[in-house]
Order: structure tokens, then C-alpha cells, then sequence
């Protein structure tokens, strides 16, 4: 269906072509309104031997702003591939839309996590959908069939009114898009902090399957063969949305001077997806690349750029939504449902078909060339004529100055271990209560219950799993674990330690589950790189996870860094969010989360330490946060991961749960509310902080796990022989019988769970009113 | 062109929980005195040409509408009024 | 036995619905939008999932798929038909079962493992249900308020094609709780969860949705003899 | 008893999914010479008396409609006049 439409009211002696623009070298450009330097305008310039013409300015300022160029963050990014672990399995890395790592001989699988929020802060529903929809093309653009989603989210404070509007729009978006993709949510999570009033973080990672031999790469190669759009029409959709928004100062005025909002259409991406896949199948293209930020010039110059090509793209052929839109808006909308591949013209004729029998427009708009050239025309006219590696891989690149934050010294001497604490054990109890009803920390159903966990059948372990588990063999039950994890007050406090927390968590929660964890993706969201203070943190946190990943011996395969996220002047904490990838060699061996059996004994793996700073409880009952974030000991991490293993090998364990946030006590409420088994346990007499600071203390690298009885002392022998610390506790009481430390106190069940499970509904069950 | 909009509502025994949702959520905003609100589905379709108004009943009892919980109105739209479609 | 299942655009189970047919025993046959014809399958299911996206009303414009045609003529029949979720939609739509199935009453999507009470087992896709058994299969939906008037609703319950109802509390706002009903032969069947999603321990909350595929293989082998 | 009817469109520049789907779907229901399909939503509420026009456009903007992908108009509605001729 390729409508082609004569522009209505285009007055062509206004049109600015490549001609046009060589006879008038002095006429004044608006490079600045669009975000360029005076210096990479000149830099144009010389790349082009003339002043650029308004597409190709469009064109520059979108492809060199910081969302697509990543000129703040490359110097130090490059350290992911540096430090980066030699792994045979990663059969794509950084650099491709997303990492690519083999499972078996026959099956890869592709995962990647990234940002969407400053759209979801103009308009939660749509950001939230589209972001999903973008990352999904990232992976279907690899060659894989996408099979699940994940979704960490920031919010702002859980009372303030606004929070309603873009939680509720956040999460509804996630669910619409999401389940009518027909992909399973398997976890993410939800964080609430005032430091993201202005500015939520919508992260969306996708999982993708594929073949070994089915693997897609993006290169215009063959001389000669036909450039075609794919995937819904071309509106005004975010026209430099993405870019624009994610590179710029953003703040409430911002969003008033707004692009036009980008709406998806997940029924559209469905039809996209099967109809990909059908021609990935039947060997029918070269080379494919989806369309996100910066549209149909981010595809075609990245394309020609990797495969040194040229092209020459006839742009009034682009199918239009708006019949009167001027050429560098073609070249610049984001509309959603997109995707680029190039075809040898002997199988365009099969290519049609089968977007055709899936009902998806389709449309040859241009060819390859050897001319090492992108030359864009819109009736005859060139209105672009440029090498494709000056958009794609020749962009500006800074070293940006990095200065440690002045206040860091104080915050850091202003320690959470010398907060008054609860002593007596109502105190404690109540203590209990508290963070287990707290935003942070409470039953997330309200949230997940929004989205469908079961379609495609292969869904294991999902919310509120320690990790998402997706079968990817139905015959051998081979597949993976996937955890994303970050929190933001550790890296607020020590950027480098908070990265490797995020990072060791992630690993935790995929080890917990019984998987061997394989690689990372991560999602950097931090404030405005011209902030010296803001890039120290982000050189900081980057440091700390490719250091981290190289100790741990797992690669980052891909990612995405989200700059200038802040509330008002003040940037939000540092965020980075890693998601680590886990492979199980036969899924029906996971390691599920909750207590199941009475009788059962309950063991504390790992070492306990007294490290309250940053931690659930300081915020929740002080509203406090300083000092330094827990130690961080990833060779111990490795430990408890073998260990781990080692157990599920020999039938020792019968459930494990990571600890994070809200330290043990926040674990057993979870390992006892999973299916209604209560406990009795009792906390060492000489616990490092008394019976307080073993309970709420945030001490990384532990685990909570139940063993049948009888089987504690083999359980015992393991941990000696990997060197992990254990502290028997207790064991697993009736169904629904109370929560007890003893000489402490006792919380009935169905109390405990009313604390964990009424927070949400409270919050926003009705507060949806507005119509959809 | 010809333009035609087809309003399509629930029929009144039908409960209809978004427009209670949207009354409740009325004195939250101040708003008072509102003894109903119903929401329903406005479609406006451009035809090429005038169609039949039997063409359009039969489209709307058929697609646009579900005559088993909702009740629609045709009304033929004059060109002059203010339209949907692009500018 | 040779079960279809239908794709139209937008459909989500159909893989899940092929998969528990052949767990239960049978051969899934997958059956396009566009088809004019049934190629001779024995039953057929309208898979779960967002036909044409849910745009205008779930199913609205699925019920228009060539495939109808023949769907409804196979139902009239007598031919088995079952539809989930999506497919109920359609089924409604299309007028091969009473009522329609309407934006649940607190406006949110719903997942979650629902507990159902099966009324009768006197329909082609239950009779290896003993009624009143309690069974736990996914329910996953967003327009899932089965809505009828009273004359309809009546009428349902004395002819006994209520086929399965919510029990504990009721996830939707569904009327008289109903979670399935079927039409007066008891050959067409319409289900808001999903039985599909509950064949197998390791990805199921329960199998308890099997005895649907077996119930339609052991009907077909018994109208077969 | 004073009706308001406020009739809420996506802004022509934004992407209509949904009729963009029942326009694919009515040529296989015979239904030809269609340009353009755009599904809003229409909403009726019933004051106890005449509300300032104010109060409403006040609403829409901050409940009924989404400013940031649509537009809306309010119309007054006496009880006489029907919207639209009923089917
Ligand atoms: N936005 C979300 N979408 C899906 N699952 C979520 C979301 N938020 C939290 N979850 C799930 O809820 C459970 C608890 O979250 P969290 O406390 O962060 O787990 P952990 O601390 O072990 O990583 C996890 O299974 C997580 O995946
Ligand atoms: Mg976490």
C-alpha cells in the first residue's frame, strides 16, 4: 500500500536543496533552536563543504544529540568493552540494537533494557506503551522473536498527587501495550522517591529468541539492492521527541513547547513482528534495523554507515499520515511500528507478499549504492547529500569535566548507624509492620496484576519471583533467568560501590533462582552531563559495573544511558539499572522464593554486617540518607551462587530468597506471605547490632533459604565446602500460623499480610477516573 | 466529502463503571450537582460522497455499534462545522 | 481427532491453545482469518488474545473474518466451538452466544489465578468435569463483564448454560458471576479465563484447564462411535 | 436538569489506531468511498441545574479530555432537542 501524494501547498521555490543551499552559504541556520553548537554547526559545514540544507540540519542535530550520539557518555562507556570478560557465548555485543548470547549450539537469545522517561512524564499512558514498543523492535531487529518484557520503574513520593497521574498512566501503558503484544511481563520494579517527582524513570527491557543461524545484522550491503519501509505510516509523531527531550534541559516548560506525542499501536507492532519473522525464515532480507529515535535518518544512515555503503532514498515515496509534511519532518518522525530492510530486488515481489497476507504496509523507497553517499531526494529535488558515518559514527565526542560533589564528604559522614533505633520488641514489631506497609517495600499485585504473565506458555517464574524464568524448549526445558535491579540512594551515596550493589543484586536474585548468570545489560539514568558533579557520579558508576562484571566474569552486552533526568535544577540520584541474565539448564530445577512446608529449616546464608546507611529502614522511619551504602564482596556473591547451585543439585533446598531492601526481616515477610506458611525463627545471641541490626540491616551477598528437615546438616557440609557463612534461624511454622522471633515478638499472618498488601489499592485504586 | 458521526452509548440498564469512576471523581475537583454521567463512543467517518442513511444504520447496527448493550444516533454533518481530520 | 485453531490479526493463545490440544492428545490444526473453509477439522477454538487490537469492541471486527462464515456454519451444525477470552468476544459478537462481555467494573486488566466453580459438564468442552468441582485456571483480561438483561440471564440458568462461575470473589463485576456460558446444543462454549494456561505444572497454576481439550476428544470419539 | 455533552477527539495530528482499523475492516462488510475514520469519545453528564460554562470546560480539560493528545467541544444540550435522529 504505497500511497504516494503530491505535497498539498508546497511552495517549491521555498523547498532548500542541496543546490540552494551551495548558492546561499550565508543564510542564517537555526542550529542552536535545535540544540547545536556554534562548533558542530562549523564541523557541518566542513563535512559538507557548504552550509547544510534545513534536512540535512535536521538530520545532524538529531543524529549528534546526545540521546543518539552518546557524546558524553562514550569516553567512558568504552570501559565496558575494555574490561570486558572474554565470553564465547556472546555472539553480538555493544553496538548492535541489542547483545546477542548464545544458549545452546541451536539457541540464542537477545536482551536489552532502556529508557523512556521523559516521554512518560508529558504523558505517562503513551510514554510508557511506546517505550515498550521501541525496545521489542530492538530485539525483533537481532532476528529474535521477542518473549518477554521486564519494566524498573521510578516514581515520585507515593502521597504526592501527581504520583497518581503518572504511576497509574505509567503502569496502564506498560499492561496495554504489553499484553496486546502478547509478550509476558516476568518482574521489573517499582521504586517511589521525591527525587523523581518531575522526572519518573520508565526502563523497559525485552528478551528475544532466536536461532543461532537466524542472528540479523543492520548492513545496506550489495550494491543495488532495495531500501524498504515497513510498519505503519509516517506521521508528525515526536518529531525530535526522543531527542530532542532525552538531550536537552528538561523541565514543566519543556513539555509545553512539546513535540507532538508519539501514540503506539501494539496491534500494528504484532503484525510487524510476525510478519519479520516470516521473512527472517524464509532468508528474504539482507539487512534490517528497527526505526526508534531520530526515525528514518537514524535507519538509513546507521544501515549505509556499517556497511559502507551509499543510498539514494526517494522520500515522497514514503508512505504519509499527513500528506503536507516537508521533507526533513519525514526524515525526522518518530512514528512508531517501523521498520527498515534491505532486499535484493529479485525478492521484493515475495517481501510485499508477505507484508501483504500480515495486513502491514510496505515500500521500496530507495536503493543501495557504492557511492559511500546518502542521497536523499523529494520529487526529483536532493534535499540531503552526505556520508552516513558522519550521522551515525562520526558524531562529536567530549570528555566532559568531572568534579565529586562537594556535599558528598558530609553526606557521608552523616551516618544511618547513628539513627535512635527501635530497642523493645513491640518496637521492633512494629518496625516490621511499618516497612513491610511502606511504598518501597509493600505487595506490588496492585501493579502486577495489570499485566498478563502467562501468554506463550513458557512463563516459569514471574512476579514476585526473585527473578522472571522463561522456557525456551519445550523438549529439553533449557532457558533463562532475568533480574533488573538498582538502587538509587546506595549510588547517590557512592556512585561506584552503588553500581556494583545494583549490579550484585541482579546476580543474586538470577543465582537465587538456581540459574548460572551469563551477562548484563544495564540502563544509566543520571542528571545533566554539563553537571561536572553528575558526570563524576556517571564516570563513577560505570567504572564500578565494568569493573564488577569483569570480576564476575560476565559480559554487558548492550544498554542505554538517559541523561538529563531531574526534578526542577536538582538531578535525580544516579540510576543505573542492571538486568543480569541467567541460563538454566533445565527450567523445572528453579528455585522458588517462598516457604512451603512446615517443618522445613530456615538458614541465613551469608555474612551479616552491621550497615543501616541507605538503607529502607533509614528512609522509611527517619526519612533519612547519608553514610555509606553496604560493602560490596563479589568473589562472596560467586560464593553464595555456587552454593546455591550445589544445594538445588542435592535436593537440599526447598526455596531461597535474596535479600535486599528491608534486610532480613523485609525476607522472611516475603518468604512467608508467597503461599501463607508462617515461622518461628530465633536471632543469634552476639548478632552484629543487636536483634535490631540483624533484622534491618542491608548486608549484600545473603540469602534466606528453607531445607527439609533432616537435611540441614548436608546443607551445613555445602556451605563449609564453598566457604559461605550460614546462621540456622528457625523453621517454617503451619499455613497461616504467625511470624515469630522468639523473645521478641509475633505478628499473625493475616495481620502481616494486611500491612504488605493494602499500600497500593490504598494509594491509587481510585484514583483512574480519567477516561481511556 | 460528506461527513457523518455516529454517537454510540450504552443503553441506559447498562451499568457503565467509567462514568461512574469520572462521578466519583467529580467533588475531588470541586464539581458538584451532577446527577449522571455516561460515556460512550463518538465516531465520525468521510465519506467520498453523500451515502445512503440506510447504508449508514446498517453499518452502525452491525459494526459500530452492539445493538445487544448499545444504542447509537446517525447524524449527517454539514461541511462547514469544525472537522477531526488533518488541517 | 483434529482440533482447529483460528489466527485472526492480533490473536495471542493460538499457540497456547495448539499446545493443549496436543497435550490432551489431539492434532491442532491452525486455521487463518482469511480462510474460507475449515479443512475438514472436527472442532475449533477462538484463541484468547487482541483480534484487530480490541479496537471499536473486542471482537467486533473479527466476527467480519471470512472465517466466521464457516465457523458458524460448522456451529450450527453442531460442531464443537469453543471460545477463550478473546474468542468469547468474538463468539458474542457474532451472536452464536447470548449477551456481551463489557470493560470490567474497576476499569484495570486483570491477571490472576482465578478459582472457578464448573456448573455442567452437559457441554462438548466439559463433560470431563464433574459439576460443582472447583477448579484454579488463569483469568487475564480487561473486558471481561458478562452482561445480559435479565430475561437472558434467567433463561441461562434454567437451561443450565452457565457453564462455569467465579467463585470467591468475582474479578470482574461479571453478572450472576458468570465466567463461561454455552448455547442451547451445548456444542458452543464461550470462557473468559484461560484453560489453555493451566495444561502443564511448570507453567500453569494447576492443569486443571486439560480436561477441556480432553472433554472435546473423548465428545468426538463418542459421536465418532 | 441541564445536559452537557462533551465530545473529546484524539488531535488530528496524532496517530488513531482504532480507526484507523475499522476503516481497514469496511470494505469486507461492502461499505466503499470512506476516507477517514476517528473514534473519540462522547460524554453526557446531567447537572441538577445549568452549570457555569466555565465549571465545564475546566473539567474537560482537567478529567474528561487529555489536552496533551486531545481536543474537545462542549455543547448544552436542551432537553427537547435530541442529539441526533434515534435509529
Ligand atoms: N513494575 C513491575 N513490573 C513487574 N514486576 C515487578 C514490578 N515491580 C516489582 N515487580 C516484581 O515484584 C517482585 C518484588 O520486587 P523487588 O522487591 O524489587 O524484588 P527484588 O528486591 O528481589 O529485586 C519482583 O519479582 C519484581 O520482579
Ligand atoms: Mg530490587
Amino acid at each position: 500500500m504505497s500511497v504516494e501524494l503530491e505535497p498539498q501547498g508546497i511552495e517549491w521555490d521555498h523547498l532548500d536543496t542541496v543546490a540552494r543551499a551551495a548558492e546561499t552559504p550565508h543564510q542564517q541556520q537555526p542550529y542552536e533552536e535545535l540544540g547545536l553548537r556554534e562548533d558542530e554547526y562549523e564541523r557541518i559545514r566542513e563535512v559538507l563543504g557548504r552550509r547544510p540544507t534545513e534536512s540535512e540540519l535536521a538530520m545532524y542535530s538529531i543524529m549528534w544529540s546526545e540521546h543518539c550520539s552518546y557524546k558524553s557518555s562514550k569516553v567512558h562507556l568504552s570501559k565496558f568493552q575494555d574490561l570486558a570478560p572474554s565470553s564465547d557465548r556472546l555472539l553480538a555485543g555493544i553496538g548492535e540494537n541489542a547483545g546477542v548470547v548464545k544458549i545452546t549450539d541451536e539457541l540464542a537469545v537477545t536482551f536489552k533494557v532502556e529508557s523512556h522517561n521523559h516521554p512518560s512524564f508529558i504523558e505517562p499512558y503513551q510514554g510508557a506503551a511506546t517505550g515498550v514498543g521501541g525496545i521489542v523492535r530492538d530485539i525483533l531487529a537481532m532476528g529474535a522473536r521477542p518473549v518477554a518484557v521486564m519494566d524498573p520503574l521510578r516514581v515520585g513520593a507515593a502521597d504526592h498527587p501527581d504520583t497518581a497521574r503518572v504511576l497509574t498512566g505509567v503502569v496502564a501503558g506498560i499492561g496495554g501495550y504489553g499484553n496486546a503484544l502478547g509478550l509476558p511481563n516476568i518482574g521489573g520494579e517499582v521504586v517511589f522517591d521525591p527525587c523523581y517527582q518531575g522526572n519518573p524513570l520508565v526502563n523497559a527491557l525485552c528478551l528475544g529468541v532466536l536461532p543461532v543461524d537466524r542472528l540479523q545484522n543492520k548492513a545496506a550491503t550489495g550494491p543495488g539492492n532495495l531500501v524498504v519501509l515497513m510498519g505503519a505510516l509516517t506521521g508528525r509523531d515526536g518529531i525530535g521527541g526522543v531527542s530532542v527531550l532525552a538531550s536537552a534541559g528538561f523541565d514543566q516548560e519543556a513539555a509545553i513547547q512539546r513535540p507532538s506525542v508519539q501514540v503506539g499501536d501494539p496491534f500494528m507492532e504484532k503484525l510487524l513482528i510476525e510478519a519479520c519473522l516470516e521473512l527472517y525464515e524464509a532468508g528474504l532480507v539482507v539487512g534490517v534495523q528497527d526505526l526508534g529515535g531520530a526515525g528514518l535518518t537514524c535507519a538509513l544512515s546507521e544501515t549505509a554507515a556499517a556497511a559502507g555503503t551509499g543510498m539514494e532514498i526517494a522520500l515522497e515515496r514514503v508512505p504519509l499520515r499527513e500528506p503536507s509534511m516537508a521533507p526533513h519532518e519525514i526524515l525526522a518522525s518518530e512514528s512508531q511500528e517501523r521498520m527498515l530492510l534491505i532486499v535484493a530486488p529479485e525478492h521484493l515481489e515475495a517481501v510485499l507478499a508477505v507484508a501483504e497476507k500480515w495486513g502491514v504496509p510496505a515500500t521500496a523507497i530507495g536503493t543501495v549504492t557504492d557511492t559511500g553517499i546518502l542521497r536523499v531526494t523529494w520529487h526529483g529535488h536532493a534535499v540531503a547529500e552526505l556520508p552516513p558515518s558522519s550521522l551515525a559514527d562520526d558524531g562529536p565526542v567530549y570528555a566532559r569535566p568531572i568534579r565529586e560533589p562537594a556535599d558528598l564528604p558530609l553526606l557521608q559522614a552523616d551516618r544511618a548507624e547513628t539513627l535512635p533505633r527501635p530497642t523493645t520488641g513491640e518496637q521492633l514489631r512494629e518496625t516490621v509492620l511499618r516497612l513491610a506497609a511502606s511504598p518501597n517495600l509493600c505487595d506490588r499485585t496492585w501493579i502486577t496484576e495489570q499485566f498478563d504473565r502467562y501468554v506463550r506458555g513458557n512463563t516459569v517464574a514471574a512476579m514476585p519471583e526473585n527473578a522472571g524464568v522463561i522456557r525456551l524448549d519445550e523438549r529439553t526445558r533449557v532457558g533463562v533467568a532475568l533480574s533488573v535491579d538498582g538502587n538509587s540512594r546506595y549510588t547517590r551515596l557512592d556512585p561506584y560501590t552503588g553500581a556494583q550493589l545494583a549490579l550484585a543484586e541482579a546476580y543474586r536474585n538470577v543465582a537465587v533462582s538456581g540459574a548460572v548468570p551469563v551477562a548484563v545489560t544495564n540502563c544509566l539514568n543520571f542528571g545533566s552531563p554539563e553537571d561536572p558533579h553528575v558526570m563524576w557520579q556517571f564516570a563513577e558508576a560505570v567504572r564500578g559495573l565494568a569493573e564488577g562484571c569483569a570480576q564476575l566474569g560476565i559480559p554487558v552486552t548492550g544498554g542505554n544511558v538517559s541523561f538529563y533526568n531531574a526534578t526542577g535544577p536538582v538531578a535525580i540520584n544516579p540510576t543505573p539499572i542492571v538486568g543480569v541474565l541467567g541460563v538454566l539448564e533445565d527450567v523445572a530445577t528453579r528455585i522458588p522464593m517462598g516457604f512451603s512446608h512446615p517443618g522445613d529449616v530456615i538458614i541465613l546464608v551469608g555474612e551479616t554486617r552491621e550497615e543501616l546507611s541507605g538503607s529502607e529502614w533509614a528512609w522509611v522511619t527517619h526519612g533519612h540518607l547519608g553514610g555509606s551504602p553496604p560493602a560490596v564482596d563479589l568473589a562472596a556473591e560467586q560464593r553464595l551462587a555456587t552454593l546455591i547451585r550445589a544445594a538445588r543439585d542435592l535436593d537440599l533446598l526447598r526455596s531461597a530468597h535474596d535479600l535486599s531492601e528491608g534486610g532480613l526481616a523485609q525476607a522472611l515477610v516475603e518468604a512467608c506471605l508467597r503461599h501463607g506458611y508462617g515461622a518461628t525463627v530465633a536471632l543469634p545471641e552476639d548478632a552484629p547490632g543487636g536483634p535490631f541490626g540483624f533484622l534491618f540491616s542491608e548486608s549484600a551477598g545473603r540469602a534466606l533459604v528453607s531445607v527439609p528437615l533432616g537435611r540441614e546438616k548436608a546443607f551445613a557440609a555445602q556451605c563449609e565446602e564453598h566457604q559461605v557463612p550460614w546462621t540456622p534461624l528457625g523453621v517454617v511454622a503451619g499455613a497461616d500460623a504467625p511470624l515469630t522471633v522468639t523473645g521478641q515478638f509475633e505478628i499473625d499472618l493475616a495481620e502481616l499480610r494486611t500491612a504488605w498488601s493494602s499500600t497500593l489499592p490504598k494509594l491509587f485504586d481510585q484514583l483512574t477516573a480519567r477516561p481511556e | 466529502m460528506a461527513r457523518v458521526v455516529v454517537d454510540v452509548m450504552l443503553k441506559p440498564e447498562i451499568l457503565d463503571p467509567q462514568g461512574q469512576a469520572v462521578a466519583n471523581a467529580l467533588p475531588r475537583l470541586g464539581v458538584t450537582g451532577v446527577t449522571s454521567v455516561r460515556i460512550g463512543r463518538r465516531i465520525e467517518l468521510e465519506f467520498t460522497e453523500p451515502p445512503e442513511p440506510e447504508t449508514v444504520r446498517q453499518l452502525a447496527d452491525r459494526l459500530l455499534a452492539n445493538p445487544v448493550i448499545e444504542d447509537y444516533t446517525v447524524s449527517f454533518v454539514s461541511d462547514e462545522e469544525p472537522a477531526g481530520e488533518p488541517a | 481427532m483434529r482440533i482447529g485453531v483460528v489466527t485472526f490479526p492480533g490473536s495471542l493463545d493460538d499457540v497456547d491453545a495448539a499446545r493443549a490440544v496436543r497435550l490432551a492428545g489431539g492434532e491442532a490444526v491452525s486455521l487463518w482469518h482469511a480462510d474460507d473453509q475449515l479443512y475438514g477439522v472436527d472442532a475449533i477454538i477462538l484463541p484468547g488474545g487482541f483480534s484487530y487490537g480490541d479496537y471499536l469492541r473486542c471482537g467486533a471486527i473479527a466476527r467480519f473474518a471470512p472465517v466466521m462464515e464457516s465457523v458458524m456454519a460448522a456451529a450450527a451444525a453442531g460442531a464443537p466451538v469453543l471460545g477463550i477470552c478473546n474468542g468469547f468476544q468474538v463468539l458474542c459478537e457474532a451472536h452464536l452466544l447470548p449477551g456481551a462481555l463489557t470493560r470490567n467494573q474497576h476499569l484495570h486488566f486483570r491477571a490472576r489465578d482465578q478459582r472457578l466453580q464448573v456448573e455442567t459438564n452437559r457441554t462438548a468442552w466439559t463433560m470431563g468435569y464433574t459439576p460443582g468441582q472447583e477448579i484454579v485456571i488463569p483469568l487475564k483480561s480487561g473486558e471481561g463483564r458478562y452482561v445480559a438483561d435479565t430475561a437472558t440471564l434467567d433463561e441461562l440458568e434454567r437451561s443450565g448454560r452457565v457453564v462455569a462461575r467465579y467463585v470467591d470473589d468475582n474479578p470482574n463485576g461479571s453478572m450472576r458471576d458468570i465466567a463461561a456460558i454455552c448455547n442451547e446444543a451445548g456444542n458452543v462454549v464461550g470462557m473468559m479465563p484461560h484453560p489453555e494456561h493451566a495444561v502443564d505444572p511448570l507453567t500453569g497454576p494447576s492443569t486443571d484447564g486439560l480436561t477441556v481439550f480432553t472433554s472435546v476428544l473423548k465428545h468426538l470419539a463418542g459421536v465418532a462411535a
